[in-house]
């Protein structure tokens, strides 16, 4: 079991770190609906594995901020039958390992209803869960699942990269009558940033550049993008133009954004914490390939997990995971 | 008289072996006896039957195999269950056999006993005509992936006309590149005779600049020749036209050398006020969608036609020293291409056609002119030429007249002008229309005529 | 309700009395013979519900898997008594009995069985997979014990907006043993939720006999040790089933949490359609058969003088015609067209985007 | 939609009627329709993909404000803003 965090001692600069934009973000949906509940192991009196919902049982008090027994699959049905009734549950699954408990309600009932019943059941539900490794928690703890989720008709998968994402994608999540899965990467929770109090609401459909560049298109998604854009200010360096596509949203999957990136630059990587057979990162270099070969001048280059359990030890962890200086390698095989 | 058939046993099963009756001719049987044990692939049923009434006949052996459907037995049925008069008798499964072939029962003769219709009847019966097969749009995934050859190597970098809903039939152009299409091998060195390995940019910049691959040297892995390396073999070769000099561009120079030789051109010019027909314009454009709106070459493109109807003396073509009314109007719309080159696909019927068709028209024509996909249908004379709709920003046209043809419309740039409106100063869009023609065919006179009947139909939009 | 001509309580049946010329006769029957007659009307159209089915099937006329309830007619019908129109149902692929004794029209489940737009489910869900919103019938489901979860979610959200209703949630002695039971039992207990578990013990979970599934088989002794009031009852009998429906809904509505009904129950046929059954000794089918649900409730009413041959016939015409015509309105009933595949996948209304 | 996006939409837009219409260092404030050469079907052409691409309303009295390409940002932000207050208004 994870070791609590301590909220970070807060500077008194103006950043916000991602946890603090997450329980922002879910203060606002339990103020402004009272439909909303969050309901999951350890999220009231303990705070959230994480700490993510920290204070919020004290503020909305345990009929709201439900903890669970360690019952995946009944608290996530039971989401998904509340959700059906009319209420808008934010279910906590502690981690995306654990979620492989409650795979068979997720696909068979939230992601299928609709369409079984002839489009007479939705279930609009909000299933968050902390992803990825680099915290050598090891194997069991270290899972980054995102894509099989990715690969499921009904349902909508989000992977909030920025304090501004983790700040605002919950209440658009919320708005949704489908069910959202809410990928956190874990070692995002104490990255800071400063929240742009221009964005009051996020949309759920585009990828976003988070850097301009002409000579390579790196995609990435959560906890990858940071490398990116570590990896981009490196080539920037050695005079290679890289940009930098954050995904946002794992499914449906924004083409036109990434796509379009490539049919500037001519050339591609793919970044994805998910082992390299069977990814996502697989899906979004087909994409490419579809829809702009004629583009292409060189193969598209993925820089994926190693395909192992995620060792303990910090150096082979290191080794198994995407890096930065992965990335500035496969950017200039690209280009050469 | 009822018949026992094989029953569907499973989801998957199609046949069924009968291995032992257990009931025989004279048994009295009633609704849901067990009247027989069938073996499937997965184990033995005992299977009942639907029917009360007494056993007339077993129609199959002990041992024997049969599809799903088979009649097995007869069975004379009480009078109670005879199936009513109305429909024609037949088992569930023959009635379901039709609905799958779109069979109508009612048409069929039953040749079974007692009119009963059979399997075999089904079988043989002309299916009624289907309704139309549903168009079936579920091909891929949902939205609609381009196919990979977006863009044939080659052609111009073809603009996608949204003129028109249907795919548009891409065939590759008479300019299209020779030689084989390489992609870079990456699954290792084994490579066809002839290819060159290249990424796909750099055959497609080889095509557009006229560059020969197999010349290239490649600096990309093993070789691969890459877009940098055809931009410097473009580059390289400088001055000398690549070895296959743009077509399009040769014809346009010979026709034009061979039109100043022959014809002694004469030229006119006017200025149309666009004031009327600019309002009407916007103020229709304004309830109709994007799609369908209209741009003022159209209602050039109408009235040139208009005149041209109204002066048939310019409408024709120089031949053996004679000039040759043309029967229609067939407008010749000239389209710059992209690269360079010329082309004048023609619009028939000009005259004839209202100002949507004429906007439609044109949209296709340009569209297909640039894609390079023009029929030769629509590159036959035309009966006068109309060029450059004010799109490169020039206020005047003197163009030369394509021969056989006699005269040639230019249009400029619609622009803003300080006009005299009965005696006051008022600030008018107008257009320089210019027209020039073959003095052979015809004089000043004539000319004005049909420049001063463009402008008088231009005043009276609704009616274009 | 067609009248019926019901012999008055007491005594052998007279001879009928001439009707009177005008107006139609008043049915003499007291209150509980009417209830009678219409535990029996309902009985007595799931079996021939299901039987047609039987015959359909072989015609290949519906496909797919088809799980048949004949023999445990008497838990649908008895529990839906205690049941009324707010509250939510979940059941499981065994629907058919538990979807009709809701009010689903025989014609909506016939639909959708030939996977017809007029079925209940658009023809999108077929026998495992009937759906009714607005009779709050949240589906049968094919994953055993995939509903249990479902019913705690309803019975949550109707204890947090402080509603009185329940949910009633249909299982076998097979998804006893699943997961999903343990872990909502402990939910529903520890958090005091409105749910009836009604576990049809029919003895068998598919081919594996109740003894050969559960170290300890009286299910009702291990229900009660999640902390739930818990109890057998005889499956066979309509009147007991709905007198313990009852007692447990109305103790529910008080605020006294979760309850769970071991029904004792059996299945006259196989598993499914597609099951040789070759599992269940002969005379055993034979012994239940003597407790057959209908037939027990109808000799019962006729030693009490409420039924008689007349009444039994005309019950069995409106049942077979409801039924034939279920069957032709499906038959001709119109398939949806190939363009419609990707609604429904998502809420929006355009089509899904992959 | 924030002005990025915008310009987006208008690149992605331009794109759809000139392919190789190259962005990169584009003085947002020149105009358009010389820079990638789009006669007056080309113009309405590039008006209509982007209307459909940014789900905005446009007609032909915005030709005006669509000449550049910080123009064309500007009038979708402008839009957008107006018709959402115009939606949740």
């Amino acid at each position: 079991m994870s070791t609590r965090t301590r909220p970070r001692a807060h500077p008194d600069d103006d950043t916000t770190t991602y946890r603090e934009a997450l329980r922002a973000g879910l203060r606002d949906a339990l103020a402004s609906d009272d439909r909303v509940f969050l309901m999951g192991e350890d999220v009231g009196r303990y705070g959230g594995c994480f700490g993510v919902s920290l204070g919020l049982l004290e503020e909305f008090g345990p009929d709201r901020v439900r903890d669970t027994p360690l019952s995946e699959s009944a608290f996530v049905g039971a989401g998904i039958g509340a959700a059906l009734a009319g209420m808008r549950p934010v279910v906590e699954i502690m981690t995306v390992n654990f979620s492989l408990l409650a795979l068979d309600q997720i696909l068979n009932n939230a992601a299928t209803l609709r369409h079984m019943s002839g489009g007479q059941l939705g279930v609009p539900l909000v299933i968050r869960m902390t992803t990825g490794a680099g915290r050598q928690l090891a194997a069991q703890h270290s899972h980054s699942l995102e894509g099989w989720y990715a690969h499921v008709p009904g349902l909508r998968v989000l992977a909030p990269a920025t304090v501004d994402d983790a700040r605002h994608m919950l209440s658009a999540a919320l708005a949704d009558p489908d069910p959202v899965m809410f990928f956190e990467h874990g070692s995002l929770y104490n990255a800071a940033g400063t929240l742009d109090p221009a964005i009051h609401q996020v949309d759920l459909d585009r990828a976003a550049v988070r850097r301009e560049g002409t000579d390579v298109t790196v995609v990435a998604y959560g906890g990858c993008v940071s490398k990116a854009l570590e990896a981009a200010e490196e080539l920037a360096g050695e005079g290679i133009s890289a940009e930098v596509v954050d995904l946002r949203t794992l499914r449906p999957l924004d083409d036109a954004t990434f796509v379009g990136s490539v049919r500037r630059t001519h050339r591609a990587v793919v970044v994805d914490e998910g082992w390299r057979s069977g990814s996502l990162s697989a899906e979004i270099e087909s994409r490419i390939c579809e829809q702009a070969f004629f583009e292409l001048d060189a193969p598209v280059e993925r820089v994926c997990s190693a395909e192992v359990p995620i060792p303990y030890a910090r150096r082979l962890e290191e080794a198994a995971l995407p890096q930065p200086a992965g990335i500035v390698a496969a950017a200039r095989r690209v280009g050469s | 008289m009822a018949e026992f058939t094989m029953p569907s046993l499973g989801a998957d099963m199609d046949e069924g072996t009968l291995s032992q009756w257990l009931v025989h001719p004279g048994d009295q049987v009633a609704r849901g006896d067990v009247v027989a044990v069938v073996e499937t692939d997965k184990s033995a049923i005992e299977v009942e039957c639907f029917e009360s009434g007494t056993v007339d006949t077993l129609l199959v052996d002990e041992g024997t195999t049969v599809p799903v459907g088979t009649p097995l037995a007869r069975i004379g049925t009480t009078a109670g269950s005879e199936p009513t008069a109305d429909r024609p008798p037949s088992t569930p499964l023959v009635r379901r056999l039709a609905q799958d072939r779109h069979v109508d029962l009612a048409a069929v003769h039953g040749s079974g006993p007692g009119g009963r219709i059979t399997r075999a009847d089904v079988e043989h019966a002309e299916p009624a005509p289907a309704p139309a097969p549903a168009h079936d749009r579920t091909a891929g995934p949902a939205e609609s992936t381009r196919t990979a050859t977006g863009r044939q190597p080659g052609t111009e970098p073809a603009r996608q006309k949204r003129n028109d809903s249907r795919p548009q039939e891409r065939t590759a152009p008479a300019t299209g590149p020779p030689g084989p299409v390489a992609g870079v091998d990456s699954a290792g060195e084994r490579q066809a005779p002839r290819r060159v390995r290249s990424s796909p940019l750099a055959r497609r910049l080889a095509t557009e600049l006229g560059v020969d691959l197999a010349e290239v040297t490649g600096t990309g892995r093993g070789g691969a020749v890459r877009a940098d390396d055809v931009r410097s073999a473009a580059a390289a070769e400088g001055a000398p036209r690549p070895a296959v000099p743009n077509a399009a561009r040769a014809a346009t120079a010979r026709l034009m050398s061979r039109s100043k030789r022959e014809i002694p051109h004469f030229y006119l010019s006017t200025t149309v006020d666009m004031a009327a027909a600019l309002e009407w314009m916007r103020a229709r454009n304004r309830e109709l969608p994007l799609s369908t709106g209209l741009v003022p070459a159209a209602l050039l493109l109408k009235a040139v036609a208009l005149a041209a109807r109204k002066v048939p003396e310019l409408n024709g073509h120089w031949v053996d020293d004679g000039f040759v009314p043309a029967e229609e109007v067939r407008l010749g719309v000239a389209v710059s291409l992209r690269g360079g080159g010329l082309a004048a696909p023609s619009l028939a019927h000009a005259d004839t056609l209202s100002v949507d068709e004429v906007m439609a028209a044109l949209k296709d024509l340009v569209g297909r002119a640039r894609g390079g996909r023009l029929r030769a249908s629509e590159t036959a004379d035309p009966s006068l030429t109309v060029t450059n709709l004010g799109e490169q920003g020039v206020e005047a046209v003197f163009g030369v007249v394509y021969p056989p043809q006699v005269a040639l419309v230019g249009l400029g740039r619609i622009v803003e002008r300080p006009v005299a409106v009965d005696g006051l100063l008022g600030v008018r869009p107008v257009v320089t229309a210019t027209l020039s023609a073959d003095h052979r065919a015809a004089d000043g006179a004539t000319g004005a005529r049909l420049l001063s009947t463009m402008d008088r139909v231009l005043q009276q939009p609704e009616e274009l | 309700m067609a009248t019926a001509h019901g012999g008055t309580s007491a005594g052998p049946p007279k001879a009928k009395r001439p009707r009177r010329a005008h107006g139609p006769t008043t049915p003499s029957r007291t209150p509980a013979a009417t209830h009678d007659l219409d535990l029996l009307r309902q009985m007595l159209l799931i079996r021939r519900f299901e039987e047609r089915c039987v015959e359909l099937y072989s015609a290949a006329a519906i496909r797919g898997f088809v799980h048949l309830y004949i023999g445990e007619e008497a838990v649908a019908v008895g529990v839906h008594q205690a049941l009324d129109e707010r509250d939510a149902v979940v059941s499981t692929y065994r629907e058919h009995g538990h979807a009709l004794a809701r009010g689903i029209p025989p014609e909506a489940v016939m639909a959708e069985m030939y996977g017809k737009t007029t079925g209940c489910s658009h023809g999108r869900g077929g026998s495992m997979h009937l759906f009714d919103a607005d009779r709050r019938f949240y589906g049968g489901n094919a994953i055993v014990g995939g509903g249990l979860p479902l019913a705690a979610g309803l019975a949550l959200a109707d204890r947090l907006r402080g509603e009185s209703r329940v949910t009633c949630c249909f299982f076998g002695d097979g998804a006893f043993a699943e997961g999903e039971f343990h872990e909502t039992a402990n939910l529903a207990a520890l958090w005091g939720l409105p749910v009836l578990f009604v576990c049809e013990n029919n003895l068998y979970a598919m081919g594996t006999a109740l003894a050969r599934e559960h170290a300890q088989t009286d299910l009702a002794m291990r229900a009660a040790s999640y902390g739930m009031a818990a109890w057998a009852v005889d499956g066979m009998d309509v009147h007991a089933v709905e007198k313990a429906a009852r007692g447990a809904i109305e103790s529910m509505r008080a605020g006294s949490g979760p309850h769970f009904l071991e029904m004792r129950t059996y299945r006259f046929r196989a598993h499914s359609m597609y099951d040789p059954d070759r599992y269940r000794p002969k005379d055993e089918v034979e012994g239940w058969k003597r407790h057959d649900p209908v037939t027990g409730l109808a000799d019962g009413m006729r030693t009490a003088g409420v039924l008689d041959a007349a009444a039994l016939d005309d019950l069995e015409h409106q049942v077979s015609a409801e039924i034939d015509h279920a069957v032709r309105a499906a038959e001709q009933a119109p398939e949806e067209p190939a363009e419609d595949l990707l609604l429904h996948v998502t809420g929006r209304p355009e089509e899904a985007e992959a | 939609m924030n002005h990025d996006q915008a310009k987006a939409f208008v690149r992605q837009a331009v794109q759809r009627v000139v392919p190789d219409a190259d962005f990169t260092g584009l003085d947002p404030g020149v105009s358009l329709r010389d820079t990638f050469e789009m006669d007056s079907l080309d113009f309405l052409e590039f008006v209509e993909a982007l209307a459909e691409r940014s789900g905005t309303e446009l007609t032909e009295d915005d030709y005006p404000a669509l000449d550049t390409w910080d123009g064309c940002a500007a009038r979708l932000v402008a839009e957008a803003g107006a018709s959402a207050q115009g939606r949740s208004g």
